[in-house]
């Protein structure tokens, strides 16, 4: 009785399309172009512009991942740009300071620069989480707020003069180095993702992000502590915005007031969006997140080899960004219903 | 009253300018009034305090201040996309009722209404650094910005060997901001003396690290034949990395201001040179031009300092305490008259 | 369920003593007692908003009650929180459903309790155990399948799985057959008499007088917040009950409608829709008369009217009103042609909750001369127009100027129909018209209805709920996976006919 | 059944007589951000007398209406939970369009009043351009609002930035500049008239037309507005196109201030307008706000930054307290929703 109820169900055909639109059709848009580009230029698949790509898109992805958490439940995180800055030029600040102190003792000197880049991420978290968790105000409105006196406190600290006196191995062994020919970065940024999928399928913490994006009503009455865990996804955002920010730091070999901003802001909201999150809560996946951040790099990256002027350069990444989505939206239509 | 005043250790003055009143630029020496009449109340607007172009201005500023004994306020508007903002600050100046206002304006064409204003309000102003629209204010004192640039060309004419290809391209600044264009067109005419001198393309982006960082690895890969990157001080000190990470030992680099990174790196011989306009100088100058509007003694309306380009030749002449604040000297805000 | 036994039989297994429960200016609970025994099935019973879903928001553990006390299995319990209620066994299944849209119904199901192992999610297990619960309860959902793509009815079967998950000693079930059809009900009733057998205490939350009857032990009825009274269900009269609960006689029948067929308003002519939720359709719905449909979940009546309106794209067929073709419907056309539509989802797809009662009501004809002219909004037309509406309709309260998501669930349901008032309209196209509103409020709905056919309006009724269908239709066509099983008029209009067309294919395939 | 009604008639009447009776404690929170405005700046004045002063008073007054005006354009959108990332490139993009068409046709040696249309028609054209972009794609292909929008900041600031050649236009008549800026309106200068007019318009508009109607019916449920057979598509099209021409307007007003078309007049100002609005109580949610919670929140903000820059406070300072201040006032406001409801 219960197969031929079953079986009678019309079933949602599935198709081509409809794994597409599982997926998001961004995987195919990106291969697309990287075919393109490499029938284009030959330049594009140089080992060397790979590096660049990849590296770049490290940044991007991890600070991507952390912003896609807070998303998916529901909130908003503006504030990633100005924790990029501050964590840089508090970690190199701390680095300086610690040298000066414990001169020649690096492993000290490099732990208390990641601890403290690290810790100023957690306490933008807090802070965000709290307000937001607590004392319940809009995620948007929050972060607005914190971003504004992140970065405040980033310039107080160094005058918006770049912070040297990290230690050689920092930035030439760590930073700027490559294992197996391919740089560190991209190695962290494959760990972060990877553990944050693995904490979106397989944890309890990430089952919760959803459900709470999802309807937190419902998690309330399924005994869900709401509060804890959007405290948490907005210290796992700032964190691995602080994380971003100590990798660029040792890349470049300076503490900067002037990494993340408004800039690094936009793009990785734009990473998740385009990356299937959706703006309303409890849709995301950090895969295809960090697929889309390799997406948009390229995108700049291509641009670029493409020796398009600089100052058109942005009409055509706003056009490409909407057709995009635009493109994916059209082809979900088919499935929507009212 | 114990403490000596800051001109004991600064002997800026006289100072070598040029005296271009008139029109044209004539050589001349700049001596300042020793004291004011009265502890006036000055008003000091910037378009940011994001570097240390802008703190070493703000050093000339405070120092001056002191020495001459007037009240000075200082507001930074965040960035060069804050002109509604510089707007709103000259009006708040206005409603405090100052004495003199001395203005590093955003945009000198977008303030000229307020210069207007002051003016029938009798209310004295000064521009500083950024240039200005001509005769717009009755002292100012700032090199032209096109001609700052042609002395980098210049420069970097200089240290080329007849017969050497030059293929640059350049990294002038955010696109919009005014100043980078200026820079780029000034450089652009000297270079062009130069048949064998080519400019294979202009990529403006935002004067960061970061930015910068990424626009030289694409340029890397786009231009492979390029042997010169002509850029903003942030480009210089992100492409010492990227050309060392590259391989590319060939390159030249030239920065088209002055901060402390550049000067390390070219004491290092990481970059061929950059060009210095004296900021400090030019921050003590405008104090004293605004004390002298005030005061209705005769006032040089027009001051140009001497750009010049300091290379490895050049350092070891160079007045250090007029290009950049020392590095113990944190900025300060306000001065309050004795 | 050892530990069950041990409990006094005399001694309650919830005793709850004063509850009073405040939302901001209004008291929804005022001192009310309560007792479930064990093995016991506790109806409450009482009119939209009386406070019933607030009262067992309270027991759930959802939020605090302001005071009273709380007595569960002979303890006195302090400060439940949801997660504590589940874990001394009480499982509520709420009207608004706890469920999150985005998830599947596995992860639905295991939400807030989830198998894990130092906070690592054990999938595999959480699968073995879903795929048994709904095997033990024969519901006919799939554990993977994600809840927004599912219909309300199994939402709502995926609901009462969540709650019968681990231990249960007190089920709360709040109208849980709001949406389902018979079928699903009769499953439903089964495994609550399992569930009193194995000395489960229930609370029952319903509006059907039918299920009462045919469940209850005790009913509790509650109105405005207050604890009226206690009854045994055996001894007390559907009448009583609801003399009780609305202080009022009330007399229980359909309306008697008297049907005068006229021309035919809605003509359907071998109707596909794009999702093939509908195939092959042809129906037609005369004027002033009734038509029914009825069908098993998901069978596809709501898609066929939703389709009729311009809300579910049409991929083959025609459809005709008032004999001219009408192609490519549209919500704003369809009301232009005079169609109008009742969604059975009021919050999801009726009202603005939190814009003035006037404005949801008049939402539908502002593009009439007497609402707005060029543009500007007439307010004091739609006032009086509006306040005269909802006079005849008896909204209470009746301040239309307070918003929508104040009023209980069967006068959200009169805003609904008060639109229907706003303009000239011939053709009614009712989705469950009667889900989740009280016994008075429905024979409001069902009077409305009587009027609108005796001025000669075509009115269509798609409803799961058959003795409502069968009643008020003057004809009755029922749909079976997506096509018309059977038409029924007149004396073949009986519940037996229509569950024999229900079972038709079920019946083969069992046979087979 | 009496008591039933006693009971019905009683809660009617608590809710109907309304203001008289309402305890005093709800009137309060019901006021509370003029209050809190009320507070900062008699605080402000305890530091520095001038910021009372009928200059300083005027001078937020002119400050705010840009602003205001800014966060009316946001509030349109919001209002149907959208928001425009783009406004702030769209500033910039009208305003170096409006001064580029003014100099060309000064140029070519059209009289004033010809210059003059030529430079608005300009503006306002791109700024309908730049509307019917985001209503288009975010109504008719369904793009969420913020990928959309940002598609057309980048494409703006191209624009704005190719068009000048990154360099500020200079050749606004003076005319123009009188018009917008320097002229006044019974003794009202033209920034704060123009915005007051636009503000009492638009309020009309929100409130008194079915369009306005519209917008918080699709801001509070979309879906029931497009069941209610409202035209959801074409009002989200227009409501884009209208927060757009509001923008161009502010661009033009502010194009009239510095006298020069600025290819980076709008910098920052997407989010500042975000901020405005949402500071005053518009719901990023949809469906709450209007005119005066768009003036409210520019008010509140621009008399905090006037405030501290009066009273002294150092750049990077002011920018921590502001950050603290947005969050402190919209928090307040959350439990003024709450108390006076
Ligand atoms: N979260 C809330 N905030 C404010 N008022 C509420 C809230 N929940 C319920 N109420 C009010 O409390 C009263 C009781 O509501 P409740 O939902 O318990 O009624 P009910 O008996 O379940 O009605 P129905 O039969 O329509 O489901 C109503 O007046 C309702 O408006
Ligand atoms: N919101 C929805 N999401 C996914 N599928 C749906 C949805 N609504 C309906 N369907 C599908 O369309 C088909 C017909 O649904 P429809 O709502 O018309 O059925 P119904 O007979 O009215 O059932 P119900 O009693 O659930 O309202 C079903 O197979 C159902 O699975
Ligand atoms: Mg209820
Ligand atoms: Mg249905």
């Amino acid at each position: 009785m219960n197969t031929a109820l079953a079986a009678a169900r019309p079933q949602p055909s599935i198709g081509l399309q409809s794994i597409v639109g599982r997926i998001g059709f961004l995987p195919a848009l990106l291969v697309a172009l990287v075919a393109g580009m490499s029938a284009i230029d030959p330049q594009f698949y140089g080992i060397i512009n790979i590096l660049n790509i990849l590296r770049n898109a490290s940044f991007l992805a991890i600070v991507a991942c952390g912003q896609a958490l807070v998303i998916i439940a529901g909130g908003f995180d503006l504030s990633v740009g100005a924790v990029v800055a501050l964590a840089s030029v508090v970690t190199a600040k701390t680095m300086a300071i610690t040298a000066a102190a414990f001169p020649g003792n690096n492993a000290l000197i490099i732990a208390s620069g990641v601890a403290a880049g690290l810790g100023c991420g957690l306490v933008v978290g807090l802070v965000n989480g709290f307000c937001v968790a607590k004392l319940k105000v809009s995620g948007f409105v929050v972060t607005l707020g914190t971003m504004s006196a992140t970065a405040g406190v980033g310039l107080m600290i160094t005058s918006g003069i770049p912070v040297y006196g990290m230690p050689d191995v920092f930035v030439k062994g760590f930073g700027r180095a490559q294992v197996f020919g391919l740089p560190t970065a991209v190695y962290i940024a494959l760990a972060v993702i990877a553990v944050m999928v693995f904490v979106q399928r397989r944890t309890l913490f990430g089952r919760y992000v959803y459900a709470i994006g999802g309807n937190v009503d419902a998690a309330v009455v399924s005994g869900v502590s709401v509060q804890r865990h959007i405290v948490g996804t907005y210290v796992v955002s700032s964190v691995l915005a602080a994380l971003a920010g100590i990798l660029l730091t040792a890349q470049v070999g300076s503490g900067q007031a002037s990494f993340g901003g408004d800039r690094m802001m936009l793009q990785s909201i734009a990473a998740a969006v385009i990356g299937g999150v959706s703006l309303r809560g409890g849709v995301g996946r950090i895969e295809i997140v960090a697929i889309s951040a390799l997406f948009l790099t390229i995108l700049g990256n291509a641009l670029n080899l493409l020796h398009i002027d600089s100052r058109l350069q942005p009409v055509f990444l706003g056009i490409i960004m909407v057709a995009a989505v635009a493109l994916d939206e059209l082809s979900r239509r088919r499935k929507s219903r009212v | 009253a114990a403490i000596t005043p800051a001109s004991a250790d600064t002997p800026w003055f006289p100072m070598k300018v040029y005296d271009a009143s008139s029109g044209t630029p004539k050589p001349a020496e700049y001596t300042p009034l020793p004291k004011a009449e009265k502890p006036y109340k000055l008003c000091v607007l910037f378009p940011h305090m994001k570097d240390s172009f802008w703190v070493a201005v703000a050093y000339g500023i405070v120092k001056q201040a002191e020495t001459m004994n007037v009240n000075m306020t200082l507001y930074e508007a965040g960035g060069y996309e804050n002109l509604p903002k510089q707007l709103s600050q000259f009006d708040d100046c206005m409603a405090g009722g100052p004495d003199a206002i001395i203005v590093g304006a955003i945009s000198g064409a977008g303030l000229s209404k307020k210069f207007e204003e002051a003016k029938a309000k009798g209310v004295p102003v000064v521009g500083v650094t950024n240039p200005l629209p001509p005769n717009a204010l009755p002292a100012a004192n700032y090199v032209d910005f096109v001609a700052m640039g042609e002395v980098t060309g210049e420069g970097l004419l200089a240290q080329t060997k007849s017969g050497d290809k030059l293929n640059i391209v350049t990294f002038p600044g955010p696109a919009g901001s005014g100043w980078a264009e200026s820079f780029n067109e000034g450089f652009k005419k000297a270079v062009a003396k130069n048949a064998n001198a080519k400019i294979l393309a202009e990529k403006f982006g935002d004067s960061g690290v970061a930015v910068q960082l990424q626009l030289i690895q694409d340029a890397l890969q786009a231009y492979p034949s390029m042997n010169v990157i002509w850029g903003t001080a942030p480009t210089a000190e992100a492409a010492i990395g990227a050309v060392a990470e590259a391989g590319r030992n060939d390159l030249k680099i030239v920065s088209s201001y002055e901060n402390q990174a550049m000067l390390d790196a070219l004491n290092r011989g990481d970059i061929l040179a950059f060009a210095t306009q004296y900021p400090v100088g030019e921050g003590a100058i405008a104090i004293d031009q605004a004390v002298r509007l005030i005061e209705k003694k005769p006032v040089m309306a027009l001051v140009q300092p001497i750009a010049a380009v300091i290379d490895k030749t050049t350092v070891p002449k160079l007045q250090m305490d007029l290009v950049l604040a020392p590095a113990s000297w944190k900025p300060v805000y306000s001065v309050k008259a004795k | 369920m050892d530990s069950d036994t041990d409990v006094n039989r005399t001694e309650p297994l919830l005793a709850l003593r004063g509850i009073s429960k405040r939302f901001a200016g209004v008291r929804a609970l005022d001192r009310v007692d309560l007792d479930v025994r064990a093995g016991e099935l506790h109806v409450l019973f009482g009119e939209n908003g009386a406070g019933k879903s607030t009262l067992i928001n309270v027991v759930s553990g959802t939020f605090p009650a302001d005071e009273g006390t709380f007595h569960f299995g002979g303890e006195e319990i302090r400060h439940l929180t949801p997660q504590r209620a589940r874990a001394i066994g009480i499982s509520p299944v709420f009207q608004e459903f706890s469920l999150v849209p985005s998830l599947t119904v596995e992860e639905n199901l295991f939400l807030g309790r989830e198998v894990s192992n130092g906070g690592v999610l054990l999938a595999r297990e959480m699968r073995k155990r879903a795929t048994a619960l709904i095997d033990e309860l024969g519901f006919d959902l799939d554990p993977s399948q994600r809840v927004d793509d599912l219909s309300r009815a199994h939402q709502q079967m995926a609901e009462i799985a969540k709650a019968l998950l681990g231990r249960v000693r007190l089920l709360i079930l709040d109208e849980p057959t709001a949406s389902l059809t018979e079928r699903e009900t009769g499953r439903l009733f089964e495994l609550i008499a399992r569930l009193k057998r194995q000395n489960v205490g229930l609370i029952y939350v319903s509006h059907r007088m039918r299920e009462i009857r045919a469940l209850a032990d005790r009913v509790t009825v509650l109105r405005d917040g207050r604890h009226i009274r206690t009854l045994e269900a055996a001894s007390s009269t559907d009448g009583e009950l609801v003399e009780l609960m609305t202080g009022r006689k009330i007399d229980l029948l359909f309306p008697a409608i008297t049907h005068q067929p006229d021309k035919v308003m809605v003509d359907v002519e071998n109707l596909t829709l794009a999702d093939g939720s509908v195939r092959d359709v042809n129906f037609y719905a005369q004027a002033g008369e009734i038509t029914g449909i009825a069908g098993l979940v998901g069978c596809g009546k709501s898609e066929l009217i939703r389709a009729i309106y311009g809300l579910a794209p049409i991929a083959s067929g025609v459809v005709r009103l008032d004999g001219l073709p009408y192609e490519f419907p549209a919500p704003r056309r369809s009301l232009k042609h005079g169609v109008a539509y009742f969604p059975a989802n009021r919050i999801a797809e009726g009202l603005a909750l939190s814009r003035p009662i006037r404005e949801n009501a008049s939402m539908t004809a502002l593009d009439l001369p007497a609402f707005a002219r060029f543009g500007m909004l007439r307010q004091a037309a739609e006032r009086v127009t509006i306040t005269g509406i909802m006079e005849r309709l008896q909204l209470r309260p009746p301040n239309i100027e307070r918003t929508a998501g104040a009023l209980s669930g069967g006068n959200r349901q009169k805003v609904m129909l008060g639109r229907a008032l706003t303009r000239e309209l011939t053709v009614f196209l009712f989705d469950e018209p009667s889900v989740g509103i009280d016994v008075g409020a429905k024979l409001e709905v069902y009077e409305f209805m009587k009027r609108l056919v005796e001025a000669g309006a075509a009115v269509i009724v798609v409803s799961s709920e058959l003795p409502e269908v069968l009643a008020l239709s003057n004809r009755l066509y029922v749909m079976h996976n997506g096509r018309i099983a059977a038409e029924l008029k007149g004396a073949e209009k009986t519940e037996q006919n229509v569950l024999a067309s229900f079972f038709r294919d079920h019946l083969t395939a069992e046979v087979a | 059944m009496s008591d039933v009604e006693l009971s019905v008639a009683a809660k009617d009447a608590s809710k109907d007589t309304g203001l008289a009776k309402r305890p005093p404690a709800r009137w309060l929170w019901r006021a509370m951000l003029p209050i809190a405005l009320v507070i900062l700046l008699l605080g402000f004045a305890a530091v520095d007398g001038r910021v009372l002063s009928p200059a300083n008073l005027l001078n937020i007054a002119q400050q705010t209406s840009y602003l205001a005006l800014f966060a009316m354009a946001q509030t349109v959108v919001i209002l149907t939970r959208g928001f425009d990332l783009a406004l702030g490139p769209t500033v910039s993009m009208v305003s170096v369009g409006t001064a580029l068409a003014m100099a060309g046709a000064t140029a070519s040696g059209h009289d004033t009043m010809a210059v003059l249309l030529t430079g608005l028609a300009a503006g306002f054209s791109l700024g309908i351009a730049c509307g019917l972009f985001n209503g288009v794609v975010i109504a008719l292909l369904g793009v969420n609002p913020f990928v959309a929008t940002l598609g057309s900041y980048n494409i703006a600031i191209g624009v704005a930035t190719t068009l000048s050649a990154g360099r500020p236009v200079q050749g606004v008549p003076s005319l123009f500049s009188q018009m917008f800026y320097g002229g006044n309106v019974l003794g009202v200068p033209a920034a704060i008239a123009i915005t007051i007019a636009v503000g009492l318009v638009l309020h009309l508009t929100l409130v008194r037309t079915v369009f306005g109607r519209s917008l918080y019916i699709i801001g509070t449920n979309p879906r029931a507005a497009a069941v209610a057979g409202l035209p959801v598509k074409r009002i989200l099209t227009l409501t884009y196109v209208l927060c757009s021409v509001l923008a161009a307007l502010g661009a033009i007003m502010m194009t009239a201030r510095t006298g020069s078309g600025e290819p980076n007049l709008g910098g920052s100002l997407s989010l500042q307008a975000i901020a405005g609005a949402v500071v005053g109580g518009t719901s990023l949610a949809g469906g709450r706000g209007g005119v005066g919670t768009a003036v409210l929140g520019a008010l509140f903000v621009t008399i905090l930054s006037n405030g501290m820059n009066l009273t002294r406070i150092d750049g990077y300072v002011q920018m921590v307290v502001l950050g603290a201040i947005v969050i402190i006032g919209v928090l307040l406001d959350r439990l003024r929703q709450e108390r006076s409801q």
